[in-house]
């Protein structure tokens, strides 16, 4: 999409899409005014989407490259998928998120800078040797100045804000300016931050003035005279909010418990990115859900099993080094067939790695990182929204089946957001199955006797009378889980396990081809990669090269119609952050040569990118 | 608990499965003294959750006609905590060794202690690794000579009253699995504890370790050493009672009767809230080789973590009524298209 | 430790990298105090290594021009008893954090005091976890709002002095990052202690917890509540030195001096074998909300766990002669064919 | 072989081969005997192959069939690959241990039973209803009765033991009197007895006493008038000892901490079939050996890494289990480079499983256990004598390419032995590289600047002075190894630390095939299979069905040349002790349809069902 683009502004232009990037010091707002700024976009109708960009996860000295903070959002008025490759407009508060993003922004571009930080001491800080706003660096780049420390300090003059605390409320006169420029409502804002802090207090009363401020000044300000125009985009008709990855995957679990009518039980482990789960699951007591902090990813899962045991939904969160933990009581749960997820929002690795960037590098983990044959069910995210029914696919497939479940997203879809079409969860459907109240047999309760369709074993929870029985990590007798030794129990056993995701393939969606016809190549992706490949996919096609589209949510097992819609296509492109483990799963299972496309720097896809590589394996 | 309360017999409480301990094996009491409470119990047998990690003590589960999960190696008291937390209206047990609890399963028994978890810890501790046939234990002694101690254990094993009492623990007893009396009623007092209950069991295992106790069961030996904790009475002990304990600035020690007088020895009560003198009285002796406290050592009210939970719930549906999903989904705000 | 003294600048021991803890926190005190330590040490800087697990705290290797590992969350008091027991001739520092050392490292670190590893432990306790942006910790107190706790935690904290004494540690000190004298006499006395040391120090994280510590630190409450531990001293505190703690039969207590008299008082002695005593006065405060022990509660010479393993290989040697590879395949009776 | 067996006995027969079983209560003594009449046949120069049986880890009753333990041994004139199928001659101690063996005895074997235990006390534990003495269910074998509990108490009646005692030595009755059936020398096990418990002890006396008794009862008793001969093999000359596999490995480490010239350092957890390891090393300090019993696998990595660190050879050894909770600190030694050597004696699985029986699935937990990308080399046992060289193998690449290598072996190749040629120890190769002393560069060391053939980084250890230096688990940057968030750099070193393996694979023995020629299918394998493949491949030659045999050490990288050979074959069939986890890599790597032969029975492969697997591909 970056062709079009916008050219030298004149008055009041009309555009169909802009890439904002908000960019300042980690103590300067920046996710606060980049969420406030899309807020107000979505209540205006358009579609977008967001992403957030946080340092590392330990603070650093304010103005230095490793401190800046960033918030990119993606506004239109149709259907996009991703936050953009590029930001038309880079708002930098200081040199460091300067230095930081200039390289994003693509040519032409505007640049919004607070010109009161650009001083010698935060040049030094930022790595630049000379005034980039002077030496000529920024020639191609449409550059606008403000100094908004100044003008925000004289704006909350009078708001009974003291000292350095006025500054606070500089990225408010940002907010403000850049408010004016795309003419986007002032009252959101000015309501969010009456709600957030209380309509009398100093500081809600500095923000709003400084916001006003920035809005004024953009009106008077000869240089700002000209403005945009981003119509309200044309989305599928209902009622949208716009929601995190985390947020929507914390939702989907209450959802997914209500669905299986149990309680939800979240045992976790804080770990970055995964925490907000267990933070905003927390706040939701009055559901019937139950956190608990655990002392490690060990007790996490062992205490969500402990409660599955105890018929609740038992669920549990973390990122990779946390999965690597949890491979052993995963293997219990799957020998003992009680439900359970796993979440992992998986991060950068190896080892403590990169733990606020993205990566997609555990999905062999999820399939393998056990010992024995113990093959499990795995469905993954696609975007921010689609977390919230990968969650309740991830209830349903767990209690039908009476197995542990791995969901795989990621720290791109966890932070970033996208609106969000609301379904009707009065209308959720029922995937509850009753637990066992009575014996299966006139000799007793057979605990491992099987349902023939579905291979699911009954789920008795203590407190049942009549149906006490005992399970455990060892090998057991088929029907009756006594324990067993006898060498073709323990083959029939491993194979009626592993027989189960035969039956659950039969349960899934089958696979679907985007934009099939006339393409010879396909695009298979996974997860949070599927807003750059479909508009990578999309892109190309309008540039004339026809490449299908097949994202997977099922993992394992995969769709069964996969293999035959394949063969279809002379060349299966598999674009991966990682080193190409779809790659080789499609390799093995189907003998395609599967051509791996990866990425591992930490970032998502560009769509570009994608677009690029279909056209590049075009020719 | 249930108001119309069952009557039961051991046989109720035993499985089909074939008890498969070492002839001679302490277990077997202990399985035996156990069986024999839970008829007594004032609780439906479906109400009870055997919770084990691995080890031979960990196979109990299997022989207990209850709800049970023989699970992995040093996890039980975690999984414990889920199943307590999840119904704070069942009866958890967890079965462990001093491998199982102490070594791999340290860091989840000292977090269920000091969250006061509605589990009963049976800890087994026969001071070595039984199931993998004879390494020595967190609690083998020094110099210790085993398979993988071939020289001596160099290693300072733990006290696991004073780890537990360390660990604020509500409830921390220990009694002998030859001692059927005893060890019913301390069990007893740890079933009616709410929160966590830790009781060190002196088991004897005859294959790899046998006699580890001999100072406290023998014959002979048995009453100059056994030290009887009871509850409002000065602590006295020895062949005839001529032994006594004292708490002074300098901890808890022995003493003779006849040199200091009745008067003069320390009165038990183990529902002092500080645990300072019960540290003390579990120092007496660094294992069970001379004179060792036998008995409730702590025993303090707290609510216990699945309880406070579940009030955390109640109170917020009682603050916010009860979650609805659609306004949650709405929470941050909506806009409407087409 | 090296027989010609080398002598050092603070600077010696500051590594090229940029320090990234948020202005104001308190581990910029507490790295300044180790630097300038280091420096006062008579030891190589080559000969000291830093392991560190995941945390702000867990930085600290970064930042010291030493041998070190930033390691994974929990393990570093494991991976430094390698370090430690394969060459004892290194200064083997594990600097940790309440999260770090208390809940997911918590097996690790009772193991490696029981063993008595001749490691130097710092716990910087903010009673926060801070690197993951302020969820509580095992040692913040019931009830506290956080991210994960909104309507405030209900898990019981640890006392870490308590726990570590629990575990059989032999020093069990406990300081202030603030205090910067105190810190570094606790600390030089944890590195010439042989064995495993054990140093809480309260550290203030302004961002996630501040003022926590502000009862020990505050212009006002810091004389009232500080009780300083000294050995061979009667323990006295408060604005004007009127209260002192005696030892009872109830264990230890706060009175006032005016009531008792001095004489009543008890005299620290941080070296009596017995460690209930050090477990009572850890008990005077449940946190640094009141009154807190500051010092060392516990220093007792005992075998560290390196030098003895390397007693046994000499041993070894001695009795057996160095391993002969040829004997040793042969060892199980050969033939020859051919 | 089951072809050449024994017919009906004539006198003084000549074999080229037997499969012996002696099967009794576990507290028979039956492990002790099979082995001195393992050493005593060894000594005599045939080849052989033994293979305990264990109950499971719980002792269980006396009498009953989960208290039974069994120990064969194949001996045989030439060169033999697998402890044999189905033993010629059984030993049965009691009843239980008849039913629990009977089946596998070849039809018209040996059948020798201990009548004193055959009475209706044993029926019952062991679940006869009937004497299978007298009910006739013994037909189609040839019975051989002795009272031995009634002479064995004879013959040690002056011997100074007392009571029941006299019965502990009746396996000393069953060893003599199969030692004169068989021909083998006595002094040996009298040796061995004396100088085990002393030889004036009492216990020695009644041992050799009973040992004597049995063996003249052969002589003199009508019924075995019948004895056998089987000729020394003519093995390749050299001077042999028989090695259990966990023996060998042990001695391996000891062998391979000599080859890189640092000293050994274990860290361990007990776990069966891994403890032995940690017992056996434990019993050499004298080596400068150091043995870490730690608190659980994590801390037993951990400490391994910590001394690793320190300059030492860390080891850390366990089971599958123990594997999955040491994923974490696995990808932590991947990350910081140090070399780590990681045993997994493989057990049946998934959870708990059924920890004393063979299985080979954890193989893609090695591969893929671990989160992020994370590759490492991964090298597999053939057979207990293999051990010792795989593991100086494993030495020479940890070292060598400073790299975690995982070490796999099984619970088969743990407790089964065979004759060992002894090496040379005195000409071990020097695989050692010398620790860096000073800067690899005029401006400082940097801990991350790389050989550039191996790739190795330097391994600079605490207390060199000037090295000073800090590692850990963040991305970092190439060279200085300070932490770095840069999305290029993090690319560049996933993708350095993945070449290492390349080079790897051009530094390993290529692929070898076996019985090539004409064959138009190729069997591959790895780890403990290959005996009974081999065997099965050489009988389905004999019997005109010709397949080539190809037996993997290297799992990760896999021998280059290895697709270009499978290329050359039709037909690819993979047996495993797993669900086809090896198959899966194959055709994911060469895009072969590679086609699986899982066996997942805790049972190892015997040769006759390989064989059979050929023979039915083939047609
Ligand atoms: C993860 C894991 N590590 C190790 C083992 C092997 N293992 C099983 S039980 C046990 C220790 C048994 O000792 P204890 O807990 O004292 O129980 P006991 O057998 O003495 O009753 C060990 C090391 C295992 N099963 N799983
Ligand atoms: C296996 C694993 N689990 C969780 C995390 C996330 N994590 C990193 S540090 C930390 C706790 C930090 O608290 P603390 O140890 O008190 O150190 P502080 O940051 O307060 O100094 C957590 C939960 C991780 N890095 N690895
Ligand atoms: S090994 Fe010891 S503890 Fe285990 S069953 Fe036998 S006697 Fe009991
Ligand atoms: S978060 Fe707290 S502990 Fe961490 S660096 Fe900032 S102030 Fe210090
Ligand atoms: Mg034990
Ligand atoms: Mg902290």
């Amino acid at each position: 999409m970056a062709d079009q683009t916008m050219t030298v502004p004149q008055d009041r232009e009309a555009l169909d899409r802009v890439v904002i990037r908000f960019a300042g010091d980690s103590g300067d707002g920046m996710q606060l005014v980049g969420s406030r700024f899309t807020a107000a976009s979505a209540l205006f109708g358009n579609d977008l989407a967001t992403l957030p960009n946080f340092p590392a996860e330990i603070r650093a000295p304010q103005g230095t490259l490793p401190g800046v903070s960033s918030f990119q959002v993606h506004i239109a008025d149709w259907d996009i998928l991703t936050p953009g490759d590029n930001p038309d407009v880079l708002v930098a508060m200081n040199p460091a998120a300067l230095k930081a993003n200039i390289g994003d922004l693509r040519g032409g571009g505007l640049l919004l800078v607070n010109t009161d930080s650009f001083e010698e001491r935060n040049f030094a800080k930022a790595g630049y040797d000379t005034d980039p706003l002077e030496d000529g660096s920024l020639e191609g780049y449409h550059v606008l100045k403000a100094p908004m420390e100044e003008l925000t300090k004289l704006a909350v003059a009078d708001t009974g804000v003291k000292g350095r605390a006025t500054l606070r409320s500089k990225n408010f006169f940002a907010l403000g300016l850049v408010s004016w420029m795309f003419n986007r409502p002032t009252q959101p804002v000015i309501d969010w931050v009456e709600r957030k802090f209380g309509p009398d207090e100093p500081v809600a009363k500095a923000n709003i003035a400084a916001f006003r401020a920035g809005y004024n000044f953009g009106i008077t300000t000869e240089e700002f005279h000209h403005t945009y125009e981003i119509e309200p985009a044309t989305l599928p008709p209902g009622t949208y909010t716009n929601v995190t990855g985390n947020q929507a995957l914390a939702w989907g679990f209450i959802a997914g418990a209500q669905s299986v009518k149990l309680p939800l039980f979240y045992g976790s482990y804080p770990i970055t990115p995964a925490s907000s789960i267990l933070e905003e699951l927390a706040r939701h007591k009055n559901f019937g859900v139950r956190t608990f902090q655990a002392e490690d990813e060990i007790a996490a899962i062992g205490i969500a099993l402990g409660a599955a045991f105890a018929g609740h939904l038992g669920v549990t969160g973390t990122s990779g080094p946390g999965v690597a933990l949890k491979g052993e009581t995963i293997a219990l749960a799957f020998q003992t067939e009680i439900p359970l997820i796993i979440v992992n929002v998986q991060r950068a690795g190896p080892s403590t790695g990169m733990p606020t960037k993205v990566e997609q590098a555990d999905l062999l983990q999820a399939l393998y990182g056990r010992h024995g044959e113990a093959p499990l069910p795995v469905v993954s995210v696609t975007s921010p929204s689609d977390a919230f029914d990968t969650a309740i696919e991830a209830c349903r497939i767990a209690v039908k089946y009476m197995t542990p479940v791995v969901l795989l997203s990621d720290g791109y879809i966890a932070n970033s957001s996208e609106p969000w079409a609301l379904p009707d969860v009065e209308a959720l459907p029922d995937h509850s199955i009753p637990f066992a109240t009575s014996s299966n047999t006139d000799n007793g309760f057979l605990p491992y006797l099987r349902d023939p369709e579905t291979l699911r074993r009954p789920w008795a929870i203590p407190g049942t009378p009549g149906l006490e029985h005992r399970v455990g990590g060892l090998e057991h007798e088929a029907e009756t889980g006594n324990v067993s030794y006898d060498p073709r129990n323990h083959e029939a056993m491993t194979i009626v396990r592993e027989e189960k995701l035969r039956r659950i393939a039969l349960d899934i969606a089958p696979a679907e081809v985007h934009n099939g016809d006339g393409a010879d190549m396909v695009v298979v992706g996974w997860g949070s990669t599927f807003g750059a490949i479909r508009a990578g996919v999309n892109n190309a096609a309008r540039g004339g090269v026809m490449a299908a589209h097949i994202h997977l949510r099922h993992l394992n097992p995969l769709p069964p119609n996969l293999g035959e819609l394949l063969a279809a296509y002379d060349k299966v492109l598999v674009p991966e952050l990682n080193r190409g483990q779809l790659t080789k799963m499609l390799r093995a299972e189907y003998l395609v040569d599967a051509i791996p496309y990866p990425k591992i720097q930490g970032l998502p896809f560009k769509a570009a990118e994608i677009a690029a590589k279909i056209v590049e394996l075009a020719e | 608990m249930t108001d119309t309360p069952t009557r039961y017999e051991r046989s109720d409480f035993q499985s089909d499965q074939e008890v498969r301990w070492c002839p001679g094996c302490g277990d077997y009491t202990i399985l035996a003294t156990v069986q024999n409470l839970l008829a007594e119990l004032d609780v439906d047998k479906d109400k009870h959750v055997f919770v084990s990690g691995i080890g031979c003590a960990a196979r109990f589960p299997y022989y207990v006609e209850t709800y049970g999960m023989h699970s992995i190696h040093g996890r039980a008291p975690a999984i414990a905590t889920g199943v307590a937390t999840a119904n704070p209206d069942l009866t958890v047990w967890v079965v462990t060794g001093d491998g199982d609890a102490l070594s791999i399963g340290g860091n989840h028994l000292i977090h269920a202690l000091r969250r006061n978890v509605n589990i009963k810890i049976l800890l087994f501790n026969n001071q070595i690794y039984g199931l993998t046939k004879g390494q020595y234990s967190p609690t083998s002694e020094v110099g210790k000579r085993t398979k993988t101690s071939p020289t001596g254990s160099i290693d300072n094993p733990f006290n696991p009253v004073s780890l537990a009492l360390g660990a604020e623990a509500t409830f921390v007893a220990r009694t002998i699995d030859m001692d059927r009396t005893h060890s019913a009623e301390i069990i007893r007092a740890a079933y009616e504890h709410r929160g966590a209950a830790f009781v060190e069991i002196y088991q004897n295992c005859n294959v790899f370790n046998d006699k580890a106790f001999i100072a406290l069961t023998g014959r002979t030996e048995r009453e100059e050493n056994r030290i009887y904790l009871e509850a409002g009475r000065p602590i006295r002990f020895g062949a005839d009672n001529e032994y006594g304990v004292a708490m002074g600035s300098r901890g808890a020690t022995i003493v003779k009767v006849a040199d200091v007088g009745e008067a003069a020895l320390h009165v038990h009560d183990p529902e002092v809230p500080e645990p300072s003198v019960a540290f003390a009285l579990s120092r007496l002796s660094a294992g069970p080789y001379g004179p060792t406290p036998i008995g409730i050592f702590r025993q303090v009210e707290h609510g216990a973590y699945g309880d406070l939970m579940q009030r955390q719930l109640l109170d917020a549906q009682a603050r916010k009524g009860p979650g609805n999903l659609a306004d949650l989904i709405r929470s941050a705000g909506t806009w409407d298209a087409g």
